[in-house]
C-alpha cells in the first residue's frame, strides 16, 4: 500500500465520523455550526484550485453561489432533485466560462474588478426579470430536506472537491497552471494553452460554488436576490482560502475552520463590527502572514526537523 | 548551400505606436544550420526573435516555418510546430525544481510526454546540459549561468526542430563558454537549426554557419561571419555603439 | 434632450472621481479599491456641516482637501509602500495591493458604520429647481457640474501647464526614465496618490448634495470610477471625462428608458464591451 | 480525608442548586429581537421597530417585569440582533437566537422581506410569530402553512385598493383624471403591491402612463421621476422604502411633479414624523399608506409614552400596530406562560386590548387595518381601511 492510498483512507475515515455528526444529541446546536463551515471548506478550498496558482482574485464566488440556488428554486417543482445540482453545476461552469473567456486574457485587475460586480450586476438582473416578469420578488421552496441531509450532500461536495483538486495536482493540466502562476511567457512557449488552462480551472471553481448554492437553497426556505447574490460570501471565501494558504490543497482548509469558528463568535458577540474586523482580517492576512496558516506550518516543520537532524548529527 | 529552407522570413515589419523596431526584413534559414543575429543594442534583434516566436505579433510581413505560417499563430501553437527559445533576461520558475523545470517543456508543445517517460527524458536533458545532479534541487539554488542552462534543456525537451538561442553564451567563463558552443553545434549535427542572437564574437566566428547583421531596425548585411564582420557598414554601426 | 443633460451632469461629477483614481492608478500604479470610501468620507464630511452645523455644505471642503491629502498620503506611506518595497515582481504587488486596498476599504466602511450608523443619510441643499433648455433641473447638480468642470479643468491645467504636473505625467508614462531625469518617483507617487484621494474626497462631498448615501455605498463608486478609468485608458484624463460623461449619459438611458434598476448592469455592459473590443481604452494606443 | 471532600463538593453542589432555584424567579426572560440597524431599512426600524422594543421592556420592567400566570414576574432582557437588512442574516440570527441564546420569545423581523424569509424558521423552532411589518398576499398561504404565524398590518391587496378606490372616488367625482403613474421599489413589499394595484387601478378605468420599478439602494431618483412628468399622469403613486420616499418627494417638489399631478402618493415613510419635519407645509394633502387616527386618546397616551421613553415620536401608521402586537404577546403570556404551543394556541382564540383597539385574530390575522391616509395639517390622518376602523377622515386638496 503506498503512501496516497493510506492517505486516502485516512480522509475517508474521517469523514466516516464526520457522517455521524447529524446523530449526536442536540445536534441542531452543532450543525448549525458545521454546515456553514463544511460550506466554506467547499467553496474555499476550490476557489483556492483556481486563484492558488494563478493569482487570480475571484470575487465571483457569490454569483456562481446565487445562480446555483436560483436555479434551485426555479426547477425544485418540475425537475428531479439530483438533476438540478447537475444543472447547477453546468450553468456555474458555463457563466465562469464567459467571464473567464472576457476576462482572463488581461490583466487581473481588470479580473478582480469585473467578478467584483458580477454578483451585483446578476442580482440586478434576476431581480428585474422577477419584477417585469415574475410578480414577486422571492421564490419558497418548499422540500422535506434537512439540515442533515444538507450537511450529507455538503460533506460529500468537499470529498469531491479533494479529489478533483488530487487529480488536477497529478495532471497534466495542474501541471500546466503551475507553469503559468510560475511565468506566464515560459507557459506560452512552452506549447500551454494559457487562457484554456485558466478557464477550465475557474469552470471547477464556478460549478462547485454554484452546486453549493443549490445544495443550501432548501435552508433558506425563502429565496430572494439580495441573499442569493450576497457579495459578502465572495469576500469571506477569499480571506478564508487566504488566511488558509494558497499553495497546498488542504490549505484553505486550515484557513476556513477557524476562520468559521471565530466568525460565528464575532457574529454573535460583535455583530456591529464585523465589517470593521473583516477588514483587519485582510490586512492581517496580506502584511502577517503571506502564505496563510499552510505555510507557517510548514516552515515550523522545517524548522523542527532542521533542530532534529541537529541534534542526531 | 543546398540544403532544403527550415525557417523564411519575408519583409517582417514591427511598430510600437510611432517606433519602427523592425522594417521590411527578410532573411531565410536552411535547415541544420546555425544563424546568428547580430547588430548593436537596440537595433532589434530580440525584437525579431519575438516575431518568430510569436510572442509578438508582426505588423506587417510574414514568417514561414515549412508550410506553416508561423506569424499569425500564437506561441503555443509555435511552440508545437516545433520553435523553442530560451530568453535574454533567464525565465525559469523559481519555485519549482529543476527536473520539472524541464519536464515544462517536454508535456504541452511539440513533445507530450507525460508520467514516467516524461521523467526519464527529461532527466536526459538534464544530462546534456550538464546538470544531471542537480533533478531534484529547488530551483532558487542554482546559479545564473545553471539557470541558463536549464532553460536550455527545457528547449531541447521539446525536441524543436528550430531554436532560437537569445544572448544564451553571454557570461559564461572560457572553459563554459567551449562547451557550451559544442553542445550547440551537437544540436545542429543533430539536425536542427539554430537562430542564435549573439554579441560574443569567438562564438560567432566558429558557430555560425551565416549571419544576418541588423542595425536600427533594418538588416544591412548577409553572409559568412568572416563576410559581414569585414563590411564596413558594419564595423560602422558597431563602433557607433562603442563610442555612445 | 433632458436625459442628455442629466446625464452629462452626472458624468462631470463621475469625473471628479475617476480623475482622482487616475491620479493614483497612473501615476503611484496602485490599484486603490479603497478609493470609494474616500469618497463616502467626503460626503459625510459634508452631511455633517450641512446638518450639524446648518452650514452651506461646501464649507466642508475646507475639511475634506486637506483631509483627504493627508489620510491618502499616510496610507501610502505605511501601509502601500511596503507592499511596493516587499513585492518581488509586479503580479504579486498587484494581487497585495488589491488585498491590502480591499482591507482598507471594509476596515473604513466599519468605521463608518461604527461612527454613523447604517442608515441612508441626504441632506436637502438647493434642491430648488433652474430652468435650462425648457426642463427644470436641481441647482445642486447644476452647481455639482460646475465644480466638476472647475476641478478637473485645474487638474488639467496643473498637469501640462507646470513643471510638478510635468513630473507627474512623466512617472506616468515610464518611472524608471522619469528618475532618471532626476525625479524623486517615491515621493512624486506619494503625492500623487494623496492628491487622488483628495480629489475622490471632494467628488464625495459635492455628490452627497444631490445623491443619497450609506456607509457601504462606497464600493459601487470605486466601481464606476474603474470603469471609467478602464474605459478613458489608463493615465489620461481626457479620457477619463470623455468616459465618465458616456457613463453618466449611459446610465441616465437605461435609467430614463428601460428600468432605474439596471444602471449598474449598464455599466457593466459598457465594461464588458471595453473588455472585449478596446482593453487599452477608449483613446490608449495599443501597447506591446 | 476523603470522606470530608466529597461531603464538601456535595456541599457545593446543593449550594449552587439552592442558588439557582432561588435565581430563577429574578431570572430574566430573554426576548429576541432581529431587525435592520445597517442596509437599506435600517432608517425604516429606526422609526417603527426598534423605539418599541425599548418602550415595550422600558415599560415592562417598569413594572415589575413580564407577569406570568403564577402571579410572579420577571424582567425582560433583549437580545438584540442586526440582520443588516439582508434575509439570510435575518435568519442566522433567529437561529443563533434559538440555538445559542436560549430565547424565550422572539419578536419578528422588520420588513417584508427579512418576515417572509424568517416565517419557516420561525415554525420549525416553534416560536410564535407576531408579524408587523410583513405585507404580502400570501399571507393566507402562510398561516395555512405555519401555525404560530401571525399577521397584523395587513395585505397586500387590500392596501393596494386603499388607494385605488380612494382615487376612483375622486374620478368619479370629476376631481381626478385619468392618467396614472405608478411606481415602485424592487423588493418583496413594493413589487407586490404594484401588481396588485395596478389590477386595481385598471379595474377602476385608470390609464397606466408610466410605470417602473427601481432597486432599494437607489442613489439617484431624478430619472423617475423626470420619465413620470413627460408621461404626464394626473395622479403619482410610489409603493416606495424610507430613503427613496424622501428622495421621490424632494425630486418631484424639484421637478414641480407634486404641482403637476391632482394625487401624490408614497408608501413606507410617508407616515413618518420625519417626512413631515423635513418637509414641512408643503406636503399638506399628500398621500401616504396606512394611518392612525391620531386624537384617539390611547394613542395619543402611547405618543407620549413613547416620546418621553425613547425620546422620538412614533410613526403614524405601524408604529401603534408594533406596539400592539408586543401588547399581545404579553397578554398572553401572562395567561398561558412562555410555552410556544400555548401562546399560539391562546392568541388565536382571544380578544386582546391593545392601542388599536379590540384585536381578535381571524384565520391567524387581523382584518381591520388602515389602508390609506394623508397629511393634514402637520397630521397624518387616516382616510381608510379595510372594515371602518374609528375616526376616519376625509380627504382634503
Amino acid at each position: 500500500m503506498n503512501q496516497s492510498t493510506l492517505r486516502w483512507l485516512l480522509v475517508l475515515a474521517v469523514y466516516g465520523v464526520l457522517a455521524w455528526v447529524p446523530a449526536l444529541p442536540d445536534a441542531g446546536g452543532w450543525l448549525s455550526l458545521i454546515v456553514p463551515m463544511t460550506m466554506y471548506i467547499a467553496l474555499a478550498t476550490s476557489w483556492a484550485l483556481f486563484s492558488g496558482p494563478t493569482h487570480y482574485i475571484s470575487l465571483a464566488t457569490a454569483a456562481f453561489y446565487g445562480v446555483g440556488t436560483y436555479i434551485l428554486a426555479m426547477g425544485i417543482e418540475a425537475v428531479p432533485y439530483p438533476l438540478l445540482l447537475l444543472i447547477a453545476a453546468l450553468a456555474g461552469a458555463v457563466l465562469a466560462a464567459l467571464v473567464g473567456w472576457a476576462t482572463l486574457r488581461l490583466s487581473g485587475v481588470y479580473f478582480v474588478i469585473f467578478t467584483l460586480g458580477l454578483a451585483e450586476l446578476i442580482r440586478q438582473v434576476v431581480t428585474w426579470l422577477q419584477n417585469n416578469f415574475g410578480g414577486s420578488r422571492g421564490k419558497y421552496v418548499f422540500t422535506d430536506i434537512t439540515e442533515a441531509h444538507i450537511y450529507w450532500q455538503l460533506l460529500a461536495l468537499t470529498l469531491i472537491v479533494f479529489f478533483v483538486g488530487w487529480l488536477i495536482q497529478r495532471s497534466r493540466l495542474g501541471f500546466a497552471i503551475r507553469i503559468i502562476g510560475g511565468d506566464e511567457t515560459v507557459a506560452k512557449h512552452s506549447g500551454i494553452h494559457v487562457a484554456g488552462a485558466k478557464i477550465a480551472l475557474f469552470m471547477v471553481s464556478g460549478a462547485v460554488a454554484a452546486v453549493v448554492g443549490a445544495i443550501l437553497a432548501p435552508r433558506f426556505v425563502y429565496i430572494e436576490p439580495a441573499m442569493a447574490f450576497n457579495p459578502q460570501l465572495s469576500f469571506m471565501v477569499a480571506i478564508m482560502a487566504l488566511l488558509g494558504g494558497l499553495h497546498r490543497l488542504w490549505g484553505p482548509l486550515m484557513g476556513a475552520i477557524p476562520f468559521a469558528l471565530v466568525w460565528e463568535f464575532i457574529a454573535a458577540n460583535f455583530p456591529e463590527q464585523t465589517t470593521l474586523l473583516m477588514g483587519l482580517a485582510f490586512l492581517a492576512v496580506v502584511f502577517y502572514i503571506p502564505n496563510g496558516i499552510a505555510g507557517v506550518m510548514e516552515s515550523w516543520h522545517r524548522k523542527l526537523r532542521a533542530n532534529q537532524e541537529v541534534d542526531h548529527g | 548551400m543546398d540544403k532544403r529552407i527550415a525557417l523564411e522570413v519575408r519583409q517582417a515589419t514591427k511598430k510600437f505606436g510611432g517606433l519602427i523596431a523592425v522594417n521590411d526584413v527578410s532573411f531565410e534559414v536552411h535547415e541544420q544550420e546555425v544563424v546568428g543575429l547580430i547588430g548593436p543594442n537596440g537595433s532589434g534583434k530580440t525584437t525579431m526573435m519575438n516575431l518568430i516566436s510569436g510572442a509578438l505579433p508582426v505588423t506587417g510581413g510574414y514568417v514561414m516555418m515549412g508550410d506553416t505560417l508561423l506569424s499569425e499563430l500564437p506561441p503555443r501553437k509555435i511552440a508545437r510546430a516545433g520553435v523553442a527559445r530560451t530568453f535574454q533576461l533567464v525565465r525559469v520558475i523559481p519555485a519549482m525544481t529543476v527536473l520539472e523545470n524541464v519536464m515544462a517543456g517536454a508535456t504541452f508543445g511539440h513533445k507530450r510526454l507525460w508520467g514516467q517517460a516524461l521523467r526519464v527524458y527529461s532527466q536526459r536533458q538534464l544530462e546534456r546540459v550538464g546538470l544531471a545532479d542537480a533533478a531534484e534541487q529547488p530551483m532558487s539554488n542554482l546559479t545564473y549561468i545553471d539557470q541558463k542552462r536549464v532553460e536550455l534543456a527545457r528547449a531541447l525537451a521539446a525536441n524543436p526542430t528550430v531554436i532560437l538561442l537569445d544572448e544564451w553564451l553571454a557570461g559564461l567563463n572560457p572553459t563554459e563558454l567551449q562547451t557550451g558552443i559544442e553542445l550547440i553545434r551537437s544540436l545542429r549535427d543533430e539536425g536542427r537549426t539554430i537562430i542564435l542572437v549573439e554579441h560574443v564574437m569567438d562564438a560567432i566566428r566558429s558557430l555560425c554557419d551565416r549571419c544576418v547583421v541588423m542595425s536600427s531596425g533594418v538588416k544591412i548585411a548577409e553572409g559568412s561571419p568572416a563576410q559581414v564582420l569585414s563590411d564596413p557598414q558594419v564595423i560602422e554601426a558597431y563602433l557607433g555603439e562603442d563610442y555612445e | 434632450m433632458q436625459i442628455l443633460i442629466t446625464g452629462i451632469l452626472l458624468g462631470g461629477v463621475y469625473a471628479i472621481i475617476a480623475v482622482g483614481l487616475s491620479l493614483q492608478y497612473g501615476v503611484a500604479r496602485i490599484m486603490n479599491l479603497a478609493l470609494g470610501e474616500m469618497l463616502v468620507a467626503g460626503a459625510f464630511a459634508a452631511f455633517w456641516f450641512a446638518t450639524a452645523q446648518a452650514l452651506n455644505p461646501y464649507w466642508a471642503l475646507l475639511v475634506v482637501v486637506p483631509g483627504g491629502f493627508i489620510a491618502n498620503w499616510l496610507i501610502y506611506q505605511f501601509l502601500l509602500r511596503p507592499l511596493v518595497r516587499r513585492a518581488k515582481n509586479r503580479g504579486q504587488l498587484e494581487v497585495d495591493s488589491i488585498l491590502a486596498t480591499f482591507g482598507l476599504s471594509f476596515t473604513l466602511v466599519g468605521i463608518f458604520l461604527w461612527i454613523f450608523g447604517g442608515q441612508f443619510f441626504n441632506y436637502s441643499f438647493l434642491s430648488v429647481p433652474v430652468e435650462l433648455f425648457d426642463s427644470r433641473y436641481g441647482q445642486n447638480r447644476v452647481l455639482a457640474f460646475a465644480m466638476a468642470v472647475l476641478i478637473c479643468g485645474a487638474l488639467w491645467i496643473w498637469l501640462n501647464h507646470t513643471r510638478s504636473g510635468l513630473a507627474l505625467r512623466a512617472i506616468s508614462v515610464d518611472p524608471k526614465a522619469a528618475s532618471l531625469v532626476a525625479i524623486d518617483v517615491e515621493k512624486t507617487s506619494a503625492f500623487a496618490f494623496a492628491l487622488g484621494g483628495a480629489v475622490a474626497a471632494t467628488g464625495g462631498l459635492v455628490l452627497s448634495t444631490f445623491l443619497t448615501f450609506d456607509a457601504s455605498i462606497g464600493i459601487v463608486f470605486t466601481l464606476k470610477a474603474l470603469i471609467i478609468v478602464i474605459m478613458g485608458g489608463v493615465g489620461d484624463i481626457r479620457g477619463a471625462v470623455v468616459a465618465a460623461l458616456v457613463l453618466g449619459i449611459t446610465e441616465t438611458l437605461v435609467a430614463r428608458l428601460i428600468d432605474p434598476g439596471l444602471t449598474l448592469a449598464a455599466a457593466y455592459v459598457l465594461f464588458l464591451l471595453i473588455l472585449l473590443f478596446r482593453p487599452q481604452g477608449l483613446f490608449g494606443r495599443s501597447q506591446s | 480525608m476523603r470522606l470530608q471532600w466529597m461531603s464538601k463538593t456535595l456541599g457545593v453542589i446543593t449550594l449552587a442548586g439552592s442558588l439557582a432555584l432561588s435565581a430563577q424567579a429574578e431570572d430574566p426572560i430573554r426576548i429576541g429581537a432581529v431587525a435592520p440597524k445597517t442596509g437599506p431599512l435600517a432608517g425604516g426600524a429606526a422609526v417603527t421597530y426598534w423605539p418599541n422594543v425599548q418602550l415595550w421592556s422600558t415599560q415592562v420592567n417598569d413594572a415589575g417585569g413580564l407577569l406570568l400566570p403564577d402571579g410572579l414576574r420577571r424582567p425582560v432582557e433583549i437580545i438584540e440582533y442586526d440582520d443588516r437588512t439582508d434575509p439570510s442574516e435575518t435568519i442566522r440570527a433567529v437561529q443563533r437566537l434559538a440555538n445559542n441564546d436560549d430565547a424565550d420569545l422572539i419578536i419578528p423581523p422588520y420588513g417584508t422581506g427579512m418576515a417572509l424569509a424568517a416565517a419557516p424558521i420561525f415554525d420549525r423552532l416553534g416560536y410564535p410569530m407576531l408579524n408587523v411589518t410583513a405585507i404580502t398576499d400570501q399571507t393566507d398561504a402562510l398561516t395555512d402553512r405555519y401555525d404560530g404565524v401571525f399577521f397584523t398590518l395587513g395585505a397586500t391587496t387590500p392596501i393596494a385598493q386603499g388607494i385605488a378606490k380612494l382615487a376612483a372616488d375622486m374620478k368619479a367625482d370629476g376631481e381626478l383624471g385619468n392618467r396614472l403613474a405608478l411606481v415602485n421599489v424592487a423588493d418583496a413589499f413594493g413589487i407586490e403591491l404594484a401588481k396588485a394595484a395596478k389590477t386595481v387601478f385598471e379595474d377602476e378605468g385608470f390609464n397606466i402612463v408610466y410605470e417602473t420599478s427601481y432597486p432599494p439602494t437607489i442613489q439617484d431618483v431624478s430619472p423617475i421621476i423626470n420619465s413620470a412628468m413627460d408621461a404626464e399622469p394626473d395622479l403619482f403613486v410610489a409603493f416606495s422604502y424610507p430613503p427613496d420616499t424622501f428622495a421621490l418627494t424632494e425630486q418631484a417638489q424639484v421637478a414641480g411633479l407634486d404641482e403637476q399631478v391632482d394625487l401624490f402618493y408614497t408608501a413606507v415613510a410617508n407616515a413618518f414624523p420625519a417626512y413631515r419635519n423635513r418637509f414641512g407645509d408643503s406636503i399638506n394633502g399628500v398621500y401616504g399608506v396606512g394611518g392612525v387616527n391620531p386624537v384617539n386618546p390611547d394613542f395619543v397616551a402611547y405618543r407620549e409614552a413613547h416620546i418621553e421613553v425613547t425620546g422620538q415620536e412614533p410613526d403614524y401608521w405601524a408604529s401603534a400596530v408594533m406596539y400592539a402586537s408586543l401588547q399581545v404577546m404579553q397578554q398572553a403570556v401572562a395567561e398561558v406562560g412562555l410555552d410556544h404551543d400555548a401562546i399560539i394556541d391562546y392568541v388565536k382564540n382571544n380578544t386582546f386590548d391593545t392601542v388599536m383597539g379590540d384585536w381578535d385574530f381571524v384565520d391567524q390575522q387581523i382584518e381591520n387595518y388602515w389602508t390609506v391616509g394623508q397629511w393634514q395639517g402637520g397630521q397624518f390622518y387616516g382616510l381608510g381601511s379595510t372594515q371602518g376602523m374609528d375616526g376616519e377622515a376625509e380627504p382634503i386638496d
